[in-house]
């Protein structure tokens, strides 16, 4: 049965239209719904829509800047206040992706996509609901449990500003050159106060189903001057707890004995 | 099926045509509008074929809900020449022998207007990045990246000289 | 960048021509820049029909039953097709140079045998309306042990993947279940050889990816014929295909193509003409059936794997004096092309060298995996790269340049090559050399005196003793041809003797009858006379006794036929 | 952590069409009474160019100039039995019968304009830019147009010629192979320089140089625009691409240009390209056909590269960062071979 598609004003009618209606999806850019409904995916007969404006909206608060989810990566690299980004949103596709694929869709989005959501999980990013009262959910519980989102639509994603942007770090290792879907993201976060790292956060995107922390480095870093005795034990810790998954691209092996590379890589600022 | 009026200006020309529940934009301007300009090389966002700009930015018309384009500009590659006479990017593709088969040169085309509109005298690896979402299989791209260069250079002689 | 060494052969040109040679512009090129060339998809049908198909989801499984009562009742859906409504559902695509027996249904009705393969087809008002009803389709599988390593398939009780060919290997003029290629006595030459070199090398199996998939769309033409627009790359194999499934008069077929948005050998054996026709003869409509790209990447065949095995004998001053090849090139579940590719790679061996002792065993092997085709290279590739890295791995285990070992033994005009013609019009050397100089790789000047022109025939142009031997012989099948086909073929073998074991290469030695019909040569000069070898290169001479190169005397050919290179029927 | 370069050759040769059954291939070549030809094929353009040579090769055979010919390919309607665009046959088989359509079309456009101006048609030469002359007598003169026209109209004339190339079955001995497989053969030698990261075990292609001998280069961009290509799938083939990355091992399969990897045009290496030409005795003005042979070296090239760098012999295509680093592992660390 040909797809519906039914179109909102208010993210709120929206929501309760998507909670109303079985088999339908909420529907952002549309790099991954079409892409589905081209290839007469099943599981779903309905799209919903929203022209709300606060879907698109940046906005700086006190805590972050707020993007909203209907945001596209070509507007995040565009914007003054995110410039902390563009990385992260430069890695998506190439430029007609970046055109059409939103923040909310890149939430959503398994891997070996989804690398802006990898940047957003270091920063510890705040992940708000249309039509759910409070602060929302922090993105890793968020990402912990997806699939229980999947009925409601995220209205915005709360990103903090890094104190120091040199404290914010992220590379995506691909085959194809400029472009290609990732083998693996790295994401660090790693503030400093008296030389020492406080509140490490390290993210990797493509070595899991979704973007994941890796709380081995982490514990390792934390605290430490960011040297190069610490950088190797950071590295020779970077998969521990990690089993790598295996597609296309690499095997669950082959991830696991580069990502460290990568790492020390990314936190010595070898960038070749 | 529920049939929706849509309108939109296509290489300048206004439309008004009715769209299908959840057609996407590639199928529309094809089999609705008649313009087989744009490809379809896979449905899937992977390739470029189909690209088209919407209000002057590149976009994959194969993954766009062809409803949301109500209102906006769209140029495909049969908006590209003025009359008789080929934009300088279809010149220099002739010129460069940048089209074998000729599949993926109309999303080519489109992704090199957008960078040159934005960027008049782009650096190789500016225009590497630009076609970065556009898959060649027969040229190596090479050819490609220097008819994009050359279309570059001559627009800003034509500015200045 | 590009230059045209013109100083290289510029005795064999006349380069004052008045449009030969210049860089004319493409007649397509406007039509390619102007997006204004013709694809097939770019023809516009009134009530187009959409065809898509419902896929094996396994390796290898028998069809119990298929349920299409919910598929049928779908909103959009005209007709489903089964198995059954294909008029002549047996195919092999070179069937129709007698080249195989047809092994290949359009649409499968007993089992399948590749992950992919079509058991039926929807056709519906829209391609979604045709994808929902395929997802409604049921078929009742009994799943099927799968084998899908070569040389697994061809071990006794592997499962048999194509029922016309049981010990998974297609066989060559109804005798070999694998093409031999026998020059000289290989085994006596490694006893000679200072050092035996060996080697196994993996090619992999590679999508031919063409920006557009592969399609055709059908419609009625007045006059009760066909009109079919197609991608294909071969437009006559396409009409005979469709005319000899559908059982339609190939007049009745008019195909339109011509203008496709690349190939690279994944067009040539499509099925996207007969399944077209088929749909249109079935609901009076245009339909047409195009693969996604999904299809195209796991479903349109491929190039397929091959594995080669290579053993040379090899004396420490360079010279190669045998090389012994055993290759597997995957088939896939179906014959499609990969049968004659080993009659193509067969005649390549042992690749661009005069080599005086060269054996090959080539198999056709089916496996549980999508039916390979051709590809850009067809035949040679896999092999290519198999003897160009074990040439590197010689002049490694020789402490020799890599260029200078190609020097060394490369052929030359005159020399006799394993297929038992005569090299001519060759210029490896000069490609060496100028490739070296490119890339400033000094090569000694022995090496840079060297020419394809010098040095060759003479000695090299003998045509050594040859062992032959009777393993891997099959019984039950029959050889046949173009000009047999109207009495029928007797038994296979009849007229042979006594059978060796299938294992080892008998020794006895058969004097072979050393002159097939061969193809006239239009224009071709005289070989080069054979000049003393030059002290520079000293070519290999060959080792092993020589029976003159007379005998090589063009035979006046036979009633002509249009193939018999292994047209067979199962007995 | 280190990059090491390395260079490897390798060179090939490759039979120039296909012994299946008999190879033919025809064509079908007629004028207007304007003078300006139409060449009728069932022959396919993939993009490998196959209207535009045989519209050369039709131009120089009728002595006409390219723009008075117009190729027009596959329609089984009006154009006559070709095997198909594969084998390297196209320009090798078309090209030849249209020579042969072409000579027979000339021969009756030189019988009427031998008619008009009253002289032996043996003594009739064209000069390419539409005129047919008597030989040593300029003056003599008749536009191609005039002659066609004239055919057409006063002398009940059809310009227009068949032409067909058959390469014959080579039958192949079940003993033995000994077989006709081709009529000639194409040739080439490649020098890849590679980088291979001895962590990561990623290989980049810095530079490409090679030779390849053709036949006669019919059109000097259409060979540029096989060879840069060809010389761009090969090494995709070598380091990139697979329908099966586990093979036999069917899983993971790719289903998209994302998944299933090829060179972007950010992979791609300087390639340094010469062209020699030592025409086929049966080619078409020489000409063999570089569509396919073209990719063929950069593959054993690239894994000899790799060796040379690394000391890591890589004899499963395609050549993955995997296999380099298991490789080097297994070595207990990457072995330069040193500079040849």
């Amino acid at each position: 049965m040909p797809v519906r598609v039914e179109t909102f004003d208010s993210l709120d009618a929206a929501a309760s239209a998507l909670r109303s209606t079985r088999s339908a999806r909420f529907f952002g850019g549309g790099t991954l719904l079409m892409r589905a409904a081209n290839h007469g995916d099943q599981s779903f007969d309905t799209l919903i829509r929203a022209r709300d404006p606060s879907f698109r909206h940046i906005r700086s608060e006190s805590e972050g800047v707020s993007i909203g989810a209907g945001v596209t990566m070509k507007e995040i690299i565009a914007h003054r206040d995110l410039s902390f980004l563009i990385p992260a949103a430069q890695a998506v596709g190439g430029p007609a992706v970046r055109n059409m694929a939103t923040v909310g869709g890149n939430l959503y989005a398994n891997s070996p996509y989804g690398d802006l959501a990898v940047a957003l999980l270091v920063l510890g990013a705040r992940i708000e609901f249309v039509g759910q009262g409070g602060r929302g959910v922090e993105i890793e519980e968020f990402m912990r449990d997806r699939d229980r989102h999947q009925g409601s639509i995220v209205r915005a994603v709360v990103v903090p500003r890094p104190r120091d942007p040199s404290s914010f770090r992220f590379v995506k290792v691909s085959r194809v050159k400029p472009k290609g879907i990732s083998l693996l993201t790295i994401a660090t976060y790693l503030p400093q106060s008296g030389g020492r790292i406080r509140g490490a956060r390290v993210a990797y995107g493509a070595m899991g189903p979704r973007p994941l922390r890796a709380t081995a480095v982490e514990r390792l870093l934390d605290g430490q001057y960011l040297d190069s005795a610490t950088i190797e034990r950071a590295a020779a810790a970077a998969c521990d707890g990690i089993e790598p998954r295996t597609d296309s691209l690499a095997s669950s092996w082959y991830r696991r004995e580069v990502v460290g590379i990568h790492l020390k890589r990314l936190l010595t600022g070898d960038r070749r | 099926m529920a049939r929706k009026p849509l309108q939109f200006q296509l290489n300048g020309r206004h439309q008004a045509v009715f769209t299908d529940d959840g057609q996407n934009l590639l199928d529309l301007l094809r089999r609705g509008v008649g313009d087989l300009t744009p490809k379809y090389g896979c449905g899937q966002g992977t390739c470029g074929t189909c690209t088209v700009l919407i209000d002057g930015e590149p976009h994959l018309s194969c993954l766009t809900l062809a409803e949301t384009v109500d209102g906006r500009q769209i140029t495909t590659t049969a908006g590209l020449a003025e009359g008789a006479e080929l934009h300088p990017l279809q010149t220099a593709f002739m010129d460069n022998f940048a089209a074998q088969c000729g599949y993926c040169t109309p999303g080519m085309l489109l992704a090199a207007k957008a960078l040159l509109d934005r960027n008049p005298s782009p650096t190789r690896e500016e225009v590497v990045e630009a076609i970065s979402g556009n898959i060649c299989r027969c040229t190596g791209y090479e050819p490609i990246i220097n008819a994009i260069l050359d279309a570059a250079g001559r627009r800003n002689q034509r500015r200045y000289g | 960048m590009i230059e045209f060494r013109k100083e290289y052969f510029a005795d064999e040109r006349d380069d004052n021509l008045n449009e030969i040679g210049k860089p004319t512009q493409r007649q397509d090129a406007l039509g390619h820049v102007t997006g204004r060339s013709p694809y097939f998809d770019d023809h516009l049908f009134e009530g187009l029909l959409h065809i898509r198909c419902v896929r094996s989801p396994h390796d290898h499984a028998r069809i119990r039953r298929i349920d299409t009562s919910a598929a049928e009742r779908m909103p959009g859906v005209v007709r489903i097709v089964l198995g059954k409504d294909v008029p002549n559902n047996l195919n092999t695509l070179l069937s129709l140079l007698d080249f195989g027996i047809d092994d290949e249904p359009l649409i499968s009705d007993k089992k399948v045998s590749y992950k992919g393969e079509p058991v039926a087809a929807v056709i519906a008002e829209s391609e979604r309306a045709a994808r929902d009803a395929v997802a409604q389709v049921r078929v009742d599988w009994e799943v099927l042990p799968a084998v899908l390593d070569v040389e697994e398939a061809i071990k006794p009780g592997a499962p048999v993947v194509n029922d016309v060919y049981p010990g998974n290997r297609f066989v060559y003029h109804g005798k070999y279940d694998h093409q031999k290629l026998r020059f000289g006595d290989v085994e006596a030459a490694f006893r000679q050889a200072d050092r035996i070199i060996e080697g196994r090398y993996q090619m992999s199996p590679i999508e031919q990816a063409p920006t557009e998939t592969c399609g055709a769309i059908a419609a009625p033409e007045t006059n009760d014929r066909y009109v079919v627009y197609t991608s294909t790359q071969a437009l006559f194999f396409s009409l005979d295909t469709t005319s000899k499934l559908l059982r339609v008069p190939s007049n009745r077929l008019h195909l339109i193509g011509g203008t496709v948005g690349g190939g690279f050998g994944g067009k040539v054996d499509s099925l996207h003409e007969p399944m077209a026709v088929l749909g249109t003869m079935l609901t009076g409509r245009p339909c047409k059936y195009i693969f996604d790209r999904h299809e195209e990447m796991q479903v349109g065949a491929p190039r397929g794997a091959e594995r080669w095995y290579l053993k040379d004998g090899v004396m420490n001053d360079g010279r190669i004096i045998a090389r012994k090849f055993t290759g597997y090139f995957d088939s896939g579940a179906y014959t499609r092309l990969s049968s004659y590719a080993i009659i193509k790679a067969v005649g390549h061996l042992p690749g661009p060298y005069t080599i005086p002792n060269v054996y090959a065993d080539v198999y056709c092997v089916f496996t549980n995996r999508t039916p390979a085709t051709a590809m850009r290279g067809f035949g040679i590739t896999g092999v290519d790269f198999a003897i160009e890295c074990h040439m590197d791995k010689i002049a490694h285990e020789l402490g020799m340049d890599p260029i200078e070992l190609r020097i060394l033994n490369a052929y030359r005009d005159g020399d006799m090559k394993a297929h038992r013609r005569l090299a001519k019009n060759t210029a490896l050397i000069e490609c060496c050399h100028v490739a070296a100089e490119k890339a400033g790789w000094p090569l000694s000047q022995a090496a840079r005196q060297a020419s394809s022109l010098r040095d060759g025939g003479g000695a090299r142009a003998e045509i050594p003793h040859t062992v032959t031997d009777q393993h891997g012989r099959v019984e039950g099948y029959t050889a046949g041809s173009y000009a047999q086909k109207k009495r029928p073929s007797g038994p296979a073998g009849q007229a042979r003797g006594p059978q060796s074991p299938a294992s080892h290469p008998s020794r006895d030695s058969i004097a072979v009858p050393s002159s097939f019909d061969r193809a006239p040569q239009p224009m071709s000069r005289p070989a080069p006379s054979a000049p003393p070898a030059s002290a520079a290169v000293a070519p290999p001479p060959p080792p092993t006794a020589q029976r003159p190169a007379e005998q090589h005397a063009p035979e006046q050919r036979r009633v002509t036929r249009f193939s018999s290179i292994s047209g067979l029927r199962r007995r | 952590m280190a990059l090491h370069r390395g260079r490897g050759f390798a060179a090939i040769n490759y039979p120039i069409g296909m012994n299946l059954g008999g190879d033919p291939s025809q064509a079908l070549v007629h004028s207007n009474p304007g003078g300006k030809f139409m060449v009728a094929l069932s022959s396919i353009d993939l993009g490998q160019g196959m209207k535009s040579v045989t519209r050369q090769i039709a131009a120089e055979t009728l002595g006409v100039p390219v723009e008075d010919v117009y190729v027009d390919t596959a329609d089984s309607d009006t154009g006559p039995h070709c095997m198909g665009s594969f084998a390297s046959r196209g320009t090798h088989r078309v090209g030849n019968a249209v020579i042969e359509a072409a000579r027979e079309a000339r021969a009756v456009m030189l019988e009427a304009a031998a008619e008009e101006l009253e002289v032996d048609p043996g003594d009739l030469v064209t000069d390419g830019q539409g005129n047919i002359h008597v030989k040593g007598a300029p003056s003599r003169t008749i536009t191609t147009a005039e002659a066609c026209a004239a055919a057409q109209f006063r002398q009940g004339r059809t310009v227009s010629g068949r032409g067909i190339f058959l390469i014959p079955l080579s039958e192949v001995d079940p003993e033995t192979g000994e077989q006709t497989p081709v009529s000639c053969f194409a040739h080439a030698a490649m020098i890849v320089e590679v980088e291979v990261d001895d962590e990561t075990g990623e290989v980049a292609v810095l530079e490409m140089n090679s030779a390849y001998e053709l036949g006669r280069a019919l059109n000097p961009k259409l060979v540029e625009q096989q060879l840069v290509g060809g010389a761009w799938m090969g090494m995709s083939h070598a380091a990139w691409e697979t329908t099966e990355p586990y093979y036999p091992d069917r899983d993971h399969g790719p289903i998209d240009f994302n998944s299933y990897l090829m060179p972007g045009p950010g992979d791609i290496a300087p390639h340094s390209i010469a062209v020699l030409e030592r025409p086929a005795p049966d080619g078409p003005y020489g000409g063999k056909g570089p569509g396919e042979m073209c990719a063929n070296p950069v593959l054993p090239a690239v894994a000899n590269a790799v060796f040379n760098a690394v000391g890591v012999r890589i004899d499963e295509l395609p050549i993955t960062p995997e296999k380099v680093l298991r490789g080097i592992r297994a070595n207990g660390g990457a072995r330069p071979q040193g500079r040849p």
